[in-house]
């Protein structure tokens, strides 16, 4: 069976893997979304792990909760998205340094 | 004896000062030297009365407090009046002195613009010199001691607008503290001791003073009573004008010359020396500073002298012959002759007063040119003050009878009975200063008074005047007769002092002579150990004035004083060419005294740049460059550097910010995991 | 075991394709890598007996969210020649803290008392006829009633949000107008007018 | 644990949220039907809105101890009760304080007054959450309505790119921290707040140590404490004015009963580590907040540093960990927020159409263009410098209390010498307006009378209070217990 | 009468807000309230005086009302021996100032003048607080009048000066206010009294120590945090000056005697000798710089340094006097002497700065090279100047005297050498003053504008007049100052050379 350890150490990859990916990425504000919800994502891994561990419904309540937020969260990420392309005509990270210092 | 009395003696001057200094516009020139004078008068009067009941009636010494000044810490300082012998004498001496120059001065300064201000100083002055000599405690000697000193600042600067005024009461001002600043040590030493500021508590302390040792650094320590004593001493060269401060005194002559008779040479110059007297049962107790007094007084009084011989201002002259004449009264201090010095300070005022005030006369002839050279022959064209001037300089060669032979025979003789350390030097130093006398008193005579009149070219060109210390003063550019014309006698407010000065001059030292110099005069006003009281052996043969005077003729001062005379006929009225012989052949000997030693040189061109230039080195340096520029704006400007090092960091780029963040995270966890 | 096999298996895939995600070129192809480590991690829900969630990831995010990123991609038409990414020379930096990361964590998980608790256990099998759904549903509408209101109020802000920011009215962009549509009154459509017939000569 | 029966009376503690959703959806509605032509309306309504809940809230929101409703999810006590209140005056000054400004940058929708109120209710779940999942949810709820209101001006560029930064980060952040939330709920099995203080007794092991610094880090970030603080200045000066003024305020309440309620009272069992955490945080905020901001020549970005320095002094009393901490901590926000309040008020007030007084040189000799604003910004300028008469002294003097109850020798040292460096470049802003020569071509300040009047009160309130301090000290000594 | 103190603080600042509510407008009336309310406020300081019991070292005058209870923090107000001439003094210095400006200052007077108010109700407010966060209240809030003062009124430097002023005065006072919140959680109440009271080991004393002397050294000005002054001084306005010089200097002052010393007695005895050390430098130090000046403004605020060197000195030789000769016996006349340098320094250093405005008002000049001969034009004026140069060196029958003098006798008692270092200020304060007024005052008249000079005016004349009495009383019968002190003198003492451990 698969044990928490495995569990915990995928989600823990994957959170840093995320992580990662926001600092590295140095073009593409949309890959920086995409990073967020891989990071969400590794959360809920943990809960869902925990929450079954301990045999605890909660931990998957909140799991539901955290995909709704994630949802509304990656509207308003993606309506930013549009409103910055719409200003900017690009979504190149590198653009985004008129405020600094 | 009653005290208002005593307490009217200082406060009329100072009355009379107030009235004239702040209402001389309403009161008029007439006004103010009525007041003045009036005040003057009277409280010379009442000196006189007290001498009187001191010396006839024989009303003891009286120690009076006026008021509590302040009280701090249980130790009380008190405004008080010590009158005894020694003040009676002095006050009356100042206040006669005073009073002639008061009178002197309505003719002197007729029209000067600032008359009601100068007779407004001379009262004040005569205040604080009053307040000097009659306190009973070192508080109000200080104060005394610094009023008149500011006195004389004002009155050296009266002709403000004179750059040599201005520069020689400042340089005045400041000799004169250096002085206080040892004075002060040395009333704070006292006050140490006796916690008391009172000359009586501090006299009874004396001896155990003398037994105790004041430590310096961690190791060495002095005797305090010797440091205390030469802290005083020094205040009292300062304000008496001994080598080396008496670089004051000679510049002093740029004010009036009433001034340099009535401050200069009669009143405030003995200060020291009156202080020192009135110190008397506490340098008693210390050799050391005796000798110290000694050694100084002594070459005070001879190389201040020769300064006299080669100088052609006819006041500054006098003024040397004065600062040597206070190194000799100097001396007998150091010998513990302290009669002597104040009996010889007595005799001095009056005829060194009269020496002032006769040349004032001359100078008033001379429209106000006081260049010995450019004079001569004057004998014929104004009696008075020629025959007054010759009584002066026979008195202050110490001719015997007249009033100088008395006191300085006196001193030199107690400088030979004594036996303390370096007293050898001193009595060569006052031999040899005798000679001097006599060559610049009669040089000044002569060169005055005698030979070819000089005058009249001198008059003609005497507007281009090379040194600038002749003091022309523009506000004389009118006089009362006429360019090229003969000179006249003066007026009698002139004339009548010089009579009045030139009788004490004359007399004063026979009649007192037994009494104050040999008598009981001074009792216990001050103090001899017997150990040292030479006076005592010099009056062992005492015969009464004339057979003193009499024996004067054998010794050698006398012999000292002809010779001096017979080289001034020689070399300034005789044959004057040898004069310029002479200054040809020693021109080495020449130059020194002509730069008088250098002193000046020195301050002016050695010392004061120093200071000025520590002064710019610690402003720029230290307070701009050290603190302001490296402390304080470095700091501002390092942090400002550093903010904008950490504004860079704000790089503006999303990935930057997130990569501080996890760094942030990292490094959290690591430490916290790490140290549980 | 074989859990154990599709365990590994689907872990390698996601961290994969999560490596995907963050290192692809073309953001069409991080979308749908990104799509595909939700599917995987569906997957391992599954085997962990969260079926409920699964559903609803797959649901949500594969059926939702990532039509809407890759919608919003496309429609943004980005110059994706400018977009091409190769990480910078501080790259490697980037990698060791992430690697950092992980190895704290990791190294908390595994340690022995790391976290307290027995993480070699797996979760207990449910029991038979237990139903994921119904234990969620049967606490969500009591006991969590609270923050459901407040997700639905969450939903409400990310709607508003989403229309303030993006909806702009255009000048001359044609556009119904419903109220005035249904407003519109006979009157204002047809007018009769009575006119004669024709004037007979 | 039994679910208690919900019953209005029950209810009646959460009147201020009940009552904010139901606002929400009369203000939508409102704006909706009212549409373009009466632009008026919505402010005005979500003003009285404000007011009424305000008035709700003292009517029937007290409740007497503390109360648990929703299951546990949800602490009803005295100190929700006052910072809600806070909150709804804070808000409706913002609000207030913008309307026009909103008009000249004619971005008055009624959208953003939604959003506002949405931040709002965020404000209030967390306010009295107690338990992660609603702690979770208030920081979202709030987070993503100021996300949008950052974005809201959808014709300024820079507004756009703060506001993608702003959720960028935001959004690690919130990662990290349900990251944390869940290994806490992990290794304690339960969310409810007051529960995590019963389990978490003793040393705590390094998977909690691990969870606690995956939260540290997420509250860090929201409060803006140093190397988390990077979106704070690019936001504040990128985000049209208003909304610099809206979240550099109200959200402050949040995150200071964020950090009270998670943190304090939740893991107050590991209180030991996170303030040893918070302590390297402080002193590294208020480094960089006070030198960076002398470096500033833009009046909302200095202000925005100004905002980090002074969550140094925050986090200061955190660091404590005691009571009094707490308290004042408690008492350097609610200061806070009443002088940033009034500064940004100030730049909104010198703004006119077309022209954004945000740059320092802006109010050159403003002394001499309108005494009563530049007369604001001084004393609310000194305030923060931490000047008596002024109420800032007074904050700053409670934290260096608490500091030195807790024996905290180096905090005081540090914190007393960056107030100094702080002093600075406050003393730089009123060395602009009154000692410079006003220049010609800056158009004067606007001449609302009423937003004067409230701006007047606002420095007012900041001198009063400096002059008598004891009641709102006690009040907050009273509210943390 | 009651609340005495309370209405000496409250009705100048009262006036200050009169008159900012007067507004620009009507500044004629703002100048007479303001004139009235300083002449009312000097009133009222005589029957402080009468009824100033000068046989108890308690507070008097006491007042106490609950102000933040939560800290134990009182209104309370109380003034000894220490308070009360430094109260007089700033009653008595305002007065000056205000008919000072009465035409000079052309933009916003009614500003100038509240702020002026409001500032001598913050100073009295600062000598009469006997709970030290009031104390610290008040000596904060009255940096905010200063700073404005310096930094609207002032000169072309004026905006590098007021903040460095401020600034400077902050860094000292934050880590005063440290300190002061320490002993409070110790003490668990901030009156002066039980602060003074406080058992502290040597470390804590030492910590303490050092945190109010960065205050109280800032506001002095020792060297070498001293350098602020003279920025300050030169670029402030004249009324501006005289404050700065008469009575905020004088804070420092009063802060070493009432806290440091009583507070922290061990920790000065160990540490007096960088007092003195710090002392002696200002005064020698200070006087070569004071020297090279050719700013008079500058000079002065230099002089200032150095006659301020005196009161440190004289409050820290006690401990030297003790180590000494074993005994307290005589300490007191440091402390005495310290005080009356105070005031005297209050006194000359007030008139000195109304002198240059004088000269300033006419001429628009503070170098010295641009004056010379003032006297041929100004007799008066120039009379006055002399006198208060003169008293500036420390002239007997003038206030200057009476501190040095005491303080030199004290200092022997601790050794020679300092007694001998401090004396140095008899040369060179003679040095930089007389050449000052020789170049200034004396000599033919330098140039046309001096020529064009005229004598004082009726305004001037008073204040000068008022100032020159003053400082001549002081001089010449300071017994009443020293009777008003003795008492509270003495029991500092007891309370200084105590020790704590």
């Amino acid at each position: 069976m698969i044990t928490l350890a495995q569990l915990l150490t995928l989600s823990g990859v994957l959170f840093s893997l995320a992580v990662a990916g926001i600092f590295l990425n140095r073009k593409n504000v949309i890959l920086l979304l995409m990073c967020v919800e891989l990071l969400l994502l590794a959360a809920n891994f943990n809960f869902i792990a925990f929450s079954r561990y301990l045999n605890d419904i909660n931990g998957q309540v909140f799991v539901f909760f955290i995909l709704t937020v994630a949802a509304a969260e990656s509207a308003i990420g993606l309506a930013i998205l549009v409103v910055l392309f719409r200003e900017r005509r690009s979504i190149n990270v590198e653009d985004l340094n008129t405020l600094k210092g | 004896m009653n005290p208002n009395v005593l307490l009217a003696i200082p406060l009329l001057p100072l009355a009379a000062a107030i009235i004239a200094g702040l209402g001389g516009r309403l009161i008029g020139r007439a006004g103010a030297h009525t007041v003045t004078c009036l005040a003057v008068g009277a409280s010379c009067v009442l000196s006189v009365m007290v001498l009187k009941q001191m010396w006839w009636d024989g009303v003891p010494t009286c120690d009076t407090t006026v008021y509590t000044w302040l009280v701090s810490d249980s130790m009380h300082m008190q405004v008080g009046f010590l009158i005894d012998r020694l003040t009676a004498l002095m006050i009356t001496v100042v206040t006669f002195v005073s009073l002639c120059v008061h009178v002197y001065t309505i003719g002197y300064m007729a029209d000067d613009p600032g008359y009601q201000r100068f007779f407004a100083y001379i009262s004040l002055f005569t205040f604080s010199m009053l307040m000097l000599v009659m306190s009973n405690n070192f508080m109000q000697l200080f104060f005394g001691w610094e009023a008149v000193g500011l006195v004389s600042y004002l009155l050296i600067g009266f002709w403000y607008t004179r750059p040599s005024a201005i520069f020689a009461n400042l340089k005045a001002f400041i000799v004169n503290r250096v002085g206080d600043f040892g004075f002060v040590l040395g009333i704070a030493g006292v006050a140490y001791y006796t916690y008391s500021l009172d000359y009586r508590d501090a006299f009874a302390a004396a001896p155990h003073i003398a037994a105790a040792l004041l430590p310096l650094t961690g190791a060495s320590s002095v005797n305090a009573l010797t440091l205390i004593c030469i802290c005083l001493f020094v205040g009292a060269m300062g304000k008496s004008a001994q080598v080396p401060l008496h670089v004051w005194l000679p510049d002093s002559m740029e004010g009036p010359t009433p001034i340099s008779a009535l401050i200069h040479a009669a009143t405030m110059v003995t200060a020291g020396i009156f202080m020192v007297a009135r110190m008397s049962p506490l340098f008693e107790y210390s050799d050391t500073a005796l000798s110290v007094v000694m050694v100084v007084g002594a070459i005070t009084a001879f190389f201040m002298g020769l300064l006299g011989v080669v100088n052609n201002d006819i006041k500054r002259v006098i003024a040397y012959s004065t600062l040597s004449q206070l190194g000799y009264m100097t001396v007998a201090l150091g010998v513990s002759a302290y009669g002597a010095a104040i009996f010889h300070l007595m005799t001095h005022a009056f005829f060194k007063a009269l020496l002032f005030l006769a040349a004032g006369s001359v100078i008033i002839a001379m429209h106000h040119e006081q260049d010995m050279r450019r004079m001569g022959g004057l004998a014929k064209y104004m009696p008075i003050t020629a025959v007054t001037c010759w009584i002066g300089g026979l008195a202050l060669i110490g001719t015997p009878f007249f009033a100088g032979f008395y006191s300085k025979d006196a001193i030199i003789e107690a400088v030979g009975e004594s036996h303390r350390l370096g007293s050898g030097f001193a009595y060569l130093c006052v031999l040899l200063g005798v000679f001097v006398t006599a060559l610049y008193t009669f040089r000044l005579l002569f060169m005055t008074f005698h030979g070819p009149e000089r005058f009249r070219e001198a008059t003609a060109h005497g507007a281009d005047d090379d040194d600038h210390e002749g003091g022309k003063d523009d506000q004389h550019a009118h006089d009362r007769h006429g360019h090229g014309g003969d000179p006249q006698e003066s007026p009698w407010v002139v004339t009548v002092p010089l009579i009045a000065l030139a009788i004490p001059s004359v007399l004063i030292g026979a009649f007192t002579v037994a009494p104050v110099l040999f008598g009981s005069y001074f009792g216990h006003s001050i103090f001899v150990l017997p150990a040292n009281d030479v006076l005592g052996k010099v009056g062992e043969d005492f015969g009464g004035a004339v057979s003193f005077a009499l024996h004067g003729l054998l010794k050698p001062p006398f012999w000292f004083a002809a010779a001096g005379v017979a080289t001034a006929w020689l070399f300034f009225l005789k044959r004057p060419e040898l004069a310029d012989e002479a200054q040809r052949r020693f021109r080495l000997t020449y130059r020194i005294l002509s730069e008088k030693y250098y002193f000046d040189w020195l301050n002016e061109k050695v010392l004061a740049p120093i200071a000025r230039g520590v002064g710019v080195g610690l402003w720029k340096g230290g307070d701009q460059g050290l603190i302001d520029g490296a402390m304080v704006n470095g700091s501002a400007e390092g942090v400002g550097w550093l903010g904008g090092v950490l504004r860079r960091v704000q790089s503006g780029y999303l990935y930057s910010y997130a990569f501080w963040m996890v760094i942030g995270l990292v490094v959290l966890l690591g430490w916290y995991l790490t140290h549980p | 075991m074989l859990i154990q096999v599709l365990f590994h298996i689907f872990a390698a895939i996601l961290i994969l394709a999560a490596l995907g995600v963050i290192s692809a070129r073309n953001p069409v192809y991080s979308a749908l890598a990104l799509v595909l480590c939700f599917i995987t991690s569906a997957a391992i829900w599954l085997l962990i007996e969260a079926e409920f969630l699964a559903v609803v990831l797959v649901l949500v995010y594969v059926g939702a969210v990532m039509v809407l990123f890759l919608f919003v991609v496309m429609m943004l038409d980005i110059n994706l020649a400018e977009l091409r990414q190769g990480f910078t020379r501080f790259a490697w930096l980037g990698w060791l803290t992430a690697l950092a990361v992980i190895v704290e964590i990791v190294g908390v998980v595994w340690a022995r008392g790391g976290l307290g608790l027995d993480v070699s256990r797996g979760p207990a099998p449910e029991p038979a006829g237990y139903s994921n759904t119904l234990a969620l549903g049967s606490v969500l509408y009591t006991r969590y009633a609270y923050p459901l209101e407040l997700a639905a109020v969450l939903l409400l802000v990310a709607i508003v949000a989403a229309i303030s920011l993006t909806m702009r009215h255009r000048a001359g962009l044609k556009h119904q107008d419903i109220s005035r549509q249904v407003a519109v009154r006979r009157e204002d459509r047809v007018r009769l007018v009575k006119m004669d017939a024709e004037k007979r000569p | 644990m039994p679910a208690n029966p919900m019953s209005l009376q029950s209810l009646a503690a959460a009147i201020p949220e009940i009552w904010l959703v139901t606002a929400i959806c009369i203000v939508l509605l409102v704006d909706v039907f009212a549409g373009e032509r009466r632009r008026g309306l919505t402010p005005t309504i979500t003003l009285l809105a404000l007011a009424l809940g305000a008035a709700l809230t003292v009517q029937y929101g007290e409740v007497a101890g503390r109360t648990l409703l929703f299951d546990g999810l949800y602490v009803a006590d005295e100190l929700a009760w006052a910072l809600k209140l806070a909150g709804f005056l804070i808000v409706a000054l913002a609000l207030l304080y913008s309307r026009s400004y909103l008009e000249n940058r004619s971005i008055l929708r009624g959208e953003y007054y939604v959003l506002s109120l949405t931040a709002l209710l965020g404000i209030f779940v967390l306010v009295s959450a107690n338990s992660l999942l609603t702690v979770y949810i208030g920081v979202e709820l709030l987070a993503l309505s100021v996300y949008s209101m950052v974005a809201f001006d959808r014709d300024s560029g820079v507004s756009a790119e703060s506001a993608m930064k702003y959720f960028v980060l935001g959004a690690i952040a919130s990662g990290a921290l349900l990251y944390g939330m869940s290994l806490i709920y992990g290794l304690t099995g339960t969310l409810s707040l007051s529960e995590l203080a019963v389990r978490l007794q003793g040393p705590p092991a390094p998977g909690v140590i691990l969870g606690l610094t995956f939260i540290v880090v997420g509250v860090a970030f929201k409060l803006g404490a140093v190397p988390f603080h990077m979106w704070l200045p690019d936001v504040y000066q990128g985000t049209p004015t208003s909304v610099t003024l809206f979240i550099g305020t109200a959200p402050k309440i949040a995150y200071f009963a964020l950090t009270l309620r998670l943190l304090a009272h939740g893991l107050g069992g590991a209180s030991l580590e996170w303030s040893q955490m918070l302590g390297a945080l402080a002193v590294l905020t208020l480094i960089v907040g006070n030198l960076v901001a002398i470096v500033q020549t833009n009046l909302k970005r200095m202000l925005a540093y100004s905002t980090i320095s002074n969550v140094g002094f925050i986090v200061l009393g955190f660091t404590a960990g005691t009571p009094g901490g707490y308290t004042a901590a408690l008492y350097y926000t609610l200061i806070y927020i009443l002088v940033a309040l009034g500064s940004f008020g100030v730049i909104l007030i010198a703004s006119r159409k077309g022209f954004e007084a945000d740059h320092l040189d802006h109010y050159k000799g403003l002394y001499k263009r309108d005494p009563l604003l530049a007369l604001v910004m001084m004393m609310l300028m000194f305030s923060t410098a931490g000047v008596p008469p002024f109420v800032g002294f007074w904050a700053k003097l409670r934290i260096f209390q608490a500091l030195w109850e807790t024996n905290h020798f180096w905090l005081v040292v540090v914190a007393a010498a960056m107030s100094v460096v702080g002093a600075f470049y406050y003393l730089r802003v009123i060395k602009l307006m009154y000692f410079d020569a006003p220049p010609a071509e800056y158009p004067p300040p606007q001449h609302s009378t009423g937003v004067r009047m409230a701006l007047g009160l606002n420095a007012a309130a900041v001198l009063v209070l400096g002059v008598l301090p004891g009641p709102l000290l006690d009040l907050c000594a009273r509210l943390i217990r | 009468m009651p609340h005495l103190l309370s209405i000496l603080i409250w009705l100048p600042i009262a006036a200050g807000l009169g008159i900012l509510a007067l507004g620009e407008r009507n500044i004629a009336a703002g100048r007479w309230l303001a004139l009235v309310a300083s002449l009312a406020t000097l009133a009222l300081v005589v029957p402080l005086w009468a009824h100033f019991d000068t046989a108890t070292a308690a507070l008097q005058f006491p007042e106490k009302l609950p102000w933040i209870p939560r800290f134990q923090a009182y209104y309370a107000l109380g003034i000894d021996g220490i308070s009360l001439p430094l109260i007089a003094l700033t009653a008595f210095m305002t007065v000056p100032v205000v008919i000072a400006g009465w035409t000079v200052i052309a933009t916003r007077p009614a500003q100038y003048y509240a702020a002026f108010l409001i500032m001598e109700g913050l100073m009295i407010g600062v000598f009469s607080a006997s709970d030290a966060l009031l104390f610290y209240f008040f000596w904060e809030a009255m940096l905010i009048p200063m700073f404005l003062i310096i930094g609207i009124w002032g000169g072309p430097r004026r905006v590098y000066a007021t903040i460095k002023f401020f600034l400077y005065t902050f860094l000292g006072s934050v880590f005063m206010l440290a300190a002061l919140i320490y002993m409070y959680v110790k003490a668990g109440d901030y009156s002066i009294a039980s602060l003074q009271g406080l058992p502290l080991t040597l470390l804590e004393q030492r910590w303490i120590f050092l945190a109010f002397m960065l205050a109280f050294a800032v506001k002095v000005p020792m060297f070498p945090v001293h350098t602020w002054l003279p920025d300050a001084h030169v670029e402030a306005p004249t009324g501006g000056s005289v404050i700065l010089a008469a009575i905020m200097l004088k804070m420092g002052g009063y802060g070493f005697l009432r806290f440091s010393l009583p507070v922290a007695p061990d920790a000065s005895r160990e540490l007096d000798l960088l007092v003195i050390a710090l002392s002696l430098i200002a005064v020698i130090y200070i006087g070569f710089v004071a020297l090279v000046q050719q700013d008079m403004k500058k000079l002065i605020a230099y002089s200032s340094i150095a006659h301020m060197g005196f009161v440190t000195l004289g409050a820290f030789v006690i401990y030297e006097i003790v180590r000494a000769t074993g005994s307290s016996h005589g300490a007191g006349m440091g402390l005495d002497g310290a005080m009356v340098q105070m005031i005297s320094h209050g006194l000359i250093s007030g008139a000195l700065f109304l002198c240059v405005g004088v000269l300033y008002d006419r001429v628009h000049s503070r170098q010295i090279a641009d004056y010379g001969g003032v006297v041929n034009t100004m007799p008066v004026f120039a009379t006055f100047m002399v006198l208060f140069a003169l008293a500036n060196t420390g002239l007997p029958g003038t206030s200057g005297f009476v501190g040095e003098f005491l303080v030199i006798i004290a200092s022997f008692r601790a050794s020679f050498w300092y007694a001998a270092l401090a004396a140095l200020t008899l040369i060179l304060g003679a040095c930089y003053t007389l050449w000052l007024v020789k170049r200034v005052v004396f000599g033919a008249v330098a140039n046309p504008k001096v020529a064009a000079l005229e004598d004082l005016n009726p305004r001037e004349l008073v204040v000068l007049g008022a100032l020159a009495i003053a400082v001549l009383v002081v001089g010449i019968w300071p017994a009443p100052l020293l009777k008003v002190m003795q008492p509270t003198i003495h029991h500092l003492l007891t309370q200084a050379i105590a020790t704590k451990l």
